[in-house]
């Protein structure tokens, strides 16, 4: 499904803000929230993985329905997962399009990742003595 | 102990009646003394111009608004870059420089003391914080009271005890030092989007009038036995025809204090017009002399515009926004819940509108046609009229008729039926000057006592070497060797070390606040006060306990503390 | 013990009436706060000590050894990036600037990625605003345009806006009238009394339609603009006419939607336009604690909010050249020194990945995603917990954050100083 | 007299250059010029390997070579105001800032801010121009003032921004919001353009591509033929969100 990748703060979010590496920021950040029609159409239910691709690259998150999202957009917390899928060009403002990336959204068996993962992927190494 | 010699030096001090003598300055830990060891280090002044370092009594250069002003102008920024040089941060801005711009540049031009104009009580600290990091100047801030509540409703009470009592909470909170009344009930009905158009109007939900605060302030004022007179921007600012109200705020200021002015009237050219719109605009700076010159009581200062691009910015958010229905160029209000208003426009002033040659004409002309000079004070509502720096310029106009009529001869057509300044021949003289820019602001801030303003033994050690011979140069004729000379003193010296030689920066600032600590009776402590407390807590949004500004934003705090009233 | 009228940093709505209850130097309750308070303060899980990366892993070292290498990494850099600083006090960021001008390196707060639009949009067009208690004791309409505080800043409408009590607003909730903008209809949206449903990327031409209807041009407006009807936006410009005293506040919404800080501009001449028939006001919906004072302090030291530029010497500025993003989707930058903020979380992949590729030292109290991707991460004082400092509220109140408790972790401010002093040969700023 | 300049490997090869000495007037006294990588001063010669054919005596006959990789250098040209600059790959940003006289020819893409705030001269860009090509800097009410930027490739964001005066002409398409607030001069968009002319005050805009999300607050006033370029447009008054009176002509469907 092509859709916008649109991405704010939540209270969830900003409540885990400061402890990234632990599972509940993963499961706040890691949500996809899709309007029910659009998970119908996709067939898939609340909590089954989905794959969203951009231009930027791809990203595994765990849908959520939500009434409010519009059809055709898909509303991730800002964060990691989101910011793994968005690109870097600002148009000359400085600005990246946090909320008016194009992205693809499919379903998907893959797994989800930890913030820990993606940063490695990034090159980072993961800390987790705390 | 760090001791400096000056010898050599022709000193103008007009407050010690010195006018053009050869003498030696001795210097102590900061202070002027009798004498110094022969260990002192020794300045040569070769009988340059020496006067008290120089104090201004009406500039923006600190907190919200005019931060705001830097914060919406890259493109003031552009000018006037500097890169960082030895003791000397990066600058940056013209109009609106960086702190550090504003405090190397009026040390280069000699100034070591400043009065931040306006500042709101809410907003405080940031006024503080940017006093630290404007390092060459003593700094001391008026406390914006023109829209305050508090006050309002002791106003209309008719409490002058109370009024003072508000004042006295709030300037300690603010760490303030004196009272400043901008356009007194206007950024109140402001908070509307309405404005007042007269002294005896009435503010709406106030049920008071500007010419009740305004007297009741002043009677607070000197209750309070504040250093500092009541500061006042005059009701309807920069409209065609205002002349009238200014004429009647002067009428009913009382004489009260014998060692200074009641009232000092701030940047009066924009309060001195004729006329009733913009085509018929004409001065009326004859009529506000003749009315400051049988008033002892009244101090003014000038306001004066100098041609260029500059920003505009006061707590007269009214008027700002007339201003931009004008000029359709970029505007910023911000309204202080509670206490006032302001408002930030840029402008260009041009000789090619009549409007602002006649606004130029009357700021000189207020100068020349003001008999004692210790009741007109060079100023430009820094930067409303001009950004400082031009102070050296409006010294040479008011030296050299010769130099005034260079520049009449530049302007659009239509001016000299408007003002009498073509026809003035009045040129004043050093110590005109040494009064207009220093011993007049001393005497007026009520800090001559504090040691500022002249270079008495006791005094602080602000002094201002200016490459300037007195006795070889005539400034009717040599204008622009003045206006270079007072660009760039030779030495600045703050509190006895010397911080700028030849316009740059030497040394880290170490700069002092001062604020007044008014002193009250014990029942009528604000802090005390349920109702007043009530009040706070239910129409604020920060907590009484968070309003007060705590001793770690002065470092150097000066207090004075006041006798308490019975 | 009870402390009284403590602020929370955690955004810019810096409540200051909060109750902590700390008992043996430990914060064991908070009241008033939201939810967003209460983990702030109750759930803050530092990194113990300095921590470096080795070929295999992490190792702890001393603060002595982690400042003098970050010193070192620094100095040695020919476009050093200096980025964060939105979640710490004035004083730590004053420290900031004077290192950047001393090394040459370029200066960036998180507003280049939360309102540095809307910044643009004010250079442009100025900023007609007020303290939220003009809002709070006048304001009979307010709009919420592309933010959502019901998420963001949980209590701006209980403390400001629609419940708050206002001198002129005795009875809030029957005096207020709320409009909400939104492409989403959030939970804010639930309380409008008028939900204006934008199209994705629709509000600039929604704004501008406002304008000419405004300005008496009705009849030039489509009958559909974004997805909204024309019926629509005659009613709120019927509604923000008459107000007594409008505001509108926005979010990122606006900033970071196609058109980015046009969209703000577009929203500012309308409230210019409205000005002309009654007051109104706007202002942007600061994100983090103290993102405002990092805006603040920037300009009054070097004359720009953000994105400075010292590699020349003089003070430069061009959002979209001197940002932070650009520079790192750009891999301009040859180290970076992060303080107080997440850049790893929180910029785009290719941005974040660069930190990973250079030299990257972090001083911030909580692991974060940025310390994956660090050489060096320095643990420090969270402000408004265990240090005091001032804060700049949204709307340019400055207030002071209180030093609650008591950690043992030196001051970022104290960092920094140290760290200033390495590169300036002893001497301090 | 022709001098070449031909960039040389670096170490950092992502490093900015700030190169503002890079103008034909300066070549007059020899090529003994500063320019900036990041944060470090660097001469002329430690940055390019220069060669210089002939002799000029005045700048006018100065012709300056740019080859190599050349995509990061900035400020080429900057208040260049004679002679010509010749730029055989890519250039980095502030191409042409404040640019008064001469001819600057691009031969393969221009980053972002080519002829910020310039006055007179020409540009010529055979490639792509990045974001804000022809415009003005922040906080400044005008941008370029007098002059021509030709791009024969497409354009970024915000093309041709406050524009004040003088041509701007893309061959290939604009991005998203190409000439918003235009207060004068000239911008003609051969390919299509996304929000046209937002806000603007004044001056003049044709666009012979397809139009996308034209703003609502553009008012029709009739058609008209534009033989110059063999089309008949649908003309527009506008902004009227504001108080414009700007022209858009857009081709007719």
């Amino acid at each position: 499904m092509k859709c916008i990748l649109n991405t704010g703060r939540t209270v969830p979010q900003g409540a885990y803000v400061e402890h990234k590496g632990s599972d509940a920021y993963r499961s706040v950040a890691s949500a996809g929230f899709l309007n029910p029609v659009d998970m119908m159409m996709l067939g898939i239910e609340d909590g089954d993985r989905i794959r969203v691709t951009t231009p930027a690259g791809h990203i595994v998150l765990t849908a959520r329905p939500a009434e409010g999202v519009a059809r055709d957009e898909i509303f991730v917390a800002i964060g990691p997962y989101a910011n793994h899928v968005i690109s870097s060009e600002t148009h000359g403002t400085g600005m990246p399009d946090f909320k008016s990336q194009s992205a693809d959204v499919e379903p998907t068996k893959e797994p989800l990742k930890s913030v820990g993962e993606l940063m490695e992927a990034l090159g980072g190494l993961h800390y987790d003595r705390t | 102990m760090t001791e400096l010699w000056v010898k050599n030096a022709c000193v103008i001090d007009p407050i010690r009646g010195i006018n053009g003598e050869i003498m030696d300055i001795a210097i102590r830990d900061g202070r002027i003394v009798e004498s110094v060891s022969d260990r002192a280090d020794v300045i040569d002044a070769q009988r340059c111009l020496t006067l008290p370092g120089g104090i201004d009594s009406h500039t923006h250069v600190s907190g919200t608004k005019v931060n705001f002003g830097r914060y919406m102008s890259p493109e003031d920024m552009r000018a006037g870059r500097t890169k960082r040089k030895g003791k000397m941060h990066v600058t940056s801005g013209y109009y609106v420089p960086t702190t550090f711009g504003n405090s190397y540049r009026y040390s280069a031009m000699g100034y070591t003391t400043l009065l931040e104009g306006a500042m709101a009580p809410l907003e405080a600290r940031h006024t503080h914080e940017e006093f630290t990091a404007t390092p060459h100047q003593d700094m001391m801030a008026n406390t914006l009271f023109d829209g305050n509540w508090a006050v309002m409703d002791a106003v209309r009470e008719k409490d002058i005890r109370k009024t003072a009592a508000v004042v006295a909470w709030t300037l300690k909170a603010a760490r303030g030092y004196g009272i400043k009344l901008t356009n007194p009930g206007g950024t109140e009905a402001w908070g509307f989007g309405e404005d007042l158009t007269g002294i005896h109007e009435m503010v709406p939900h106030f049920a008071v009038t500007p010419a009740e605060i305004i007297t009741t302030m002043i009677r607070a004022n000197e209750l309070l036995k504040l250093p500092h007179s009541v500061h006042l921007h005059c009701n309807n600012l920069g409209k065609p025809g205002n002349y009238q109200t200014t004429l009647e705020t002067f009428d009913i200021v009382p004489d009260l204090n014998p060692a200074r002015q009641t009232l000092y009237a701030t940047h009066v050219q924009f309060h001195a017009y004729g006329g009733g719109t913009w085509k018929n605009i004409s001065s009326k700076a004859e009529e506000i002399t003749r009315s400051v010159n049988i008033k002892p009581q009244i101090v003014m200062d000038m306001g004066q515009i100098m041609f260029g691009r500059t920003m505009t910015m006061t707590a007269d958010g009214p008027m700002e926004f007339n201003l931009h229905c004008l000029h359709h160029n970029k505007w910023s209000n911000h309204d202080v819940e509670l206490e006032t208003g302001s408002g930030i426009i840029p402008v260009t002033y041009s000789k090619k509108s009549a409007v602002n040659c006649i606004m130029w004409a009357i700021g000189l002309e207020l100068a020349l046609l003001t008999k004692n000079p210790y009741q007109c004070l060079l100023e430009t509502d820094n930067p409303n009229g001009a950004p400082f720096v031009k102070y050296p310029e409006i010294i040479g106009l008011l030296m050299s008729k010769r130099y005034r009529d260079e520049e009449c001869a530049t302007l659009a057509t239509g001016v000299e039926q408007r003002t009498s300044l073509f026809a003035l021949e009045r040129e004043l003289d050093w110590h005109d000057i040494a009064v207009m820019t220093r011993a007049g602001q001393a005497k007026a801030l009520g800090i001559v006592n504090q040691g500022k303003g002249h270079l008495g033994i006791g005094a602080e050690a602000d002094i201002a070497i200016y490459p300037i011979r007195t006795d070889s140069v005539d400034p009717a004729r040599e204008y622009r060797k003045v206006v270079e000379g007072f660009q760039k003193t030779r030495y600045t010296i703050k509190r006895g070390r010397v911080v700028s030689r030849e316009g740059e920066i030497i040394v880290d600032g170490a700069n002092a606040t001062f604020w007044v600590d008014a002193k009250v009776p014990e029942d009528l402590k604000m802090e005390n006060d349920p109702e007043f407390i009530k009040r706070f807590e239910q129409f604020y949004t920060v907590r009484m306990s968070n309003y007060p500004v705590q001793d770690v934003y002065l470092p150097r705090g000066r207090r004075i503390e006041t006798e308490v009233f019975t | 013990m009870i402390e009284h009228d403590v602020v929370c940093p955690f955004c810019g709505c810096l409540c200051d009436d909060l109750e902590l209850e700390t008992e043996e130097g430990k914060i064991v309750k908070v009241q008033n706060g939201c939810a967003l308070a209460e983990s702030t303060f109750m759930n803050d899980v530092r990194l113990p000590a300095p921590i470096r990366r080795t070929e295999t892993g992490w190792e702890d070292i001393s603060y002595t050894e982690a400042i003098k290498e970050t010193a070192e990494i620094l100095q040695g850099a020919d476009r050093p990036l200096l980025y964060g600083w939105s979640s710490t006090h004035v004083e730590a960021q004053s420290i900031g600037v004077h290192i950047a001008e001393l090394i040459g390196a370029v200066i960036d707060n998180t507003s280049t990625v939360c309102h540095g639009p809307s910044i643009l949009a004010i250079q442009e067009v100025g900023h007609p605003g007020c303290t939220l208690g003009q809002v709070k004791n006048r304001a009979d309409v307010i709009i919420y345009w592309g933010c959502n505080p019901v998420e963001a800043h949980p209590r701006h409408m209980s403390r400001y806006t629609t419940y708050a009590t206002g001198f002129f607003v005795p009875n809030a909730q029957l005096e207020r009238t709320v409009i909400v903008v939104d492409t989403r209809r959030t939970d804010t949206a639930g309380i409008a009394d008028e939900f204006v449903q934008i199209e994705h990327g629709g509000d600039y031409a929604v704004l501008s339609a406002l304008r000419a209807i405004v300005r008496g041009k009705t009849s030039v407006i489509p009958a559909k603009i974004a997805g909204v009807s024309k019926e629509q936006l005659i009613r709120i410009v019927e509604i923000c006419k008459t107000a007594k005293f409008g505001a509108i506040f926005f979010g990122l919404g606006l900033t970071m939607s196609r058109g980015k800080y046009k969209n703000i501009r577009n929203a500012i001449e309308l409230t210019d336009e409205l000005n002309r028939h009654t007051k109104f006001v706007i202002s942007p919906l600061r994100g983090h604690g103290n993102v405002y004072g990092s805006n603040e302090v920037f300009t009054w030291m070097t004359g720009y909010p953000f994105a400075v530029d010292f590699a020349r010497g003089i003070a430069f500025y061009n959002p979209g050249e001197t940002t932070a993003v650009d520079i790192l989707r750009r891999g301009e930058c040859d180290a970076a020194l992060i303080v107080a903020s997440d850049p790893g979380a929180n910029f785009p992949r290719d941005a974040a990945a660069h930190l990973a590729k250079i030299p990257t030292v972090i001083i911030d109290p909580h692991v974060n995603a940025t310390t994956a991707l660090s050489r060096i991460h320095i643990p420090c004082t969270a402000a408004g917990i265990d240090a005091a400092g001032t804060a700049y509220r949204m709307d340019g109140v400055p207030i002071r954050l209180k030093k609650v408790i008591d950690r043992g972790y030196m001051d970022d401010a104290e960092i920094l100083k140290k760290i200033y002093d390495h590169l300036n040969g002893g001497k301090g700023p | 007299m022709r001098v070449i300049l031909e960039s040389k490997v670096r170490a950092k090869p992502n490093l900015p250059i700030e190169a503002e000495a890079i103008i034909p007037r300066n070549f007059l006294k020899g090529t003994d010029l500063i320019v900036y990588e990041g944060n470090k001063e660097r001469t002329l010669s430690e940055m390019f390997w220069i060669f210089v054919e002939g002799t000029a005596v005045s700048p006018e006959n100065i012709e300056v070579i740019l080859k190599g990789d050349t995509s990061r250098i900035k400020r080429v040209g900057e208040y260049m105001d004679t002679g010509s600059i010749v730029i055989e790959g890519d250039i980095g940003m502030h191409c042409g800032n404040f640019m008064s006289g001469g001819t600057i020819e691009i031969r393969g893409n221009a980053d972002s801010w080519l002829g910020r705030e310039m006055r007179g001269g020409t540009i010529l860009c055979r490639g792509n121009a990045s974001h804000y090509c022809a415009t003005g800097y922040r906080g400044e009410k005008k941008g370029m003032q007098g002059g021509k930027v030709e791009v024969f490739g497409n354009t970024g964001d915000f093309c041709a921004e406050y524009l004040a005066g003088g041509t701007v002409h893309i061959h290939g398409s604009a991005g998203d919001f190409p000439g918003v607030e235009m207060r004068g001069g000239e911008l003609i968009i051969e390919g299509d353009a996304t929000r046209p002319c937002g806000n603007m005050k004044s001056g003049s805009c044709v666009i012979l591509g397809t139009v996308h999300d034209m703003l609502p607050t553009f008012e029709k006033s009739g058609r008209r033929v534009l033989p110059e370029w063999k089309i008949t447009a649908d003309v527009y008054k506008g902004d009227v969100a504001n108080r414009g009176k700007g022209t858009l002509c857009v081709r007719s469907e």
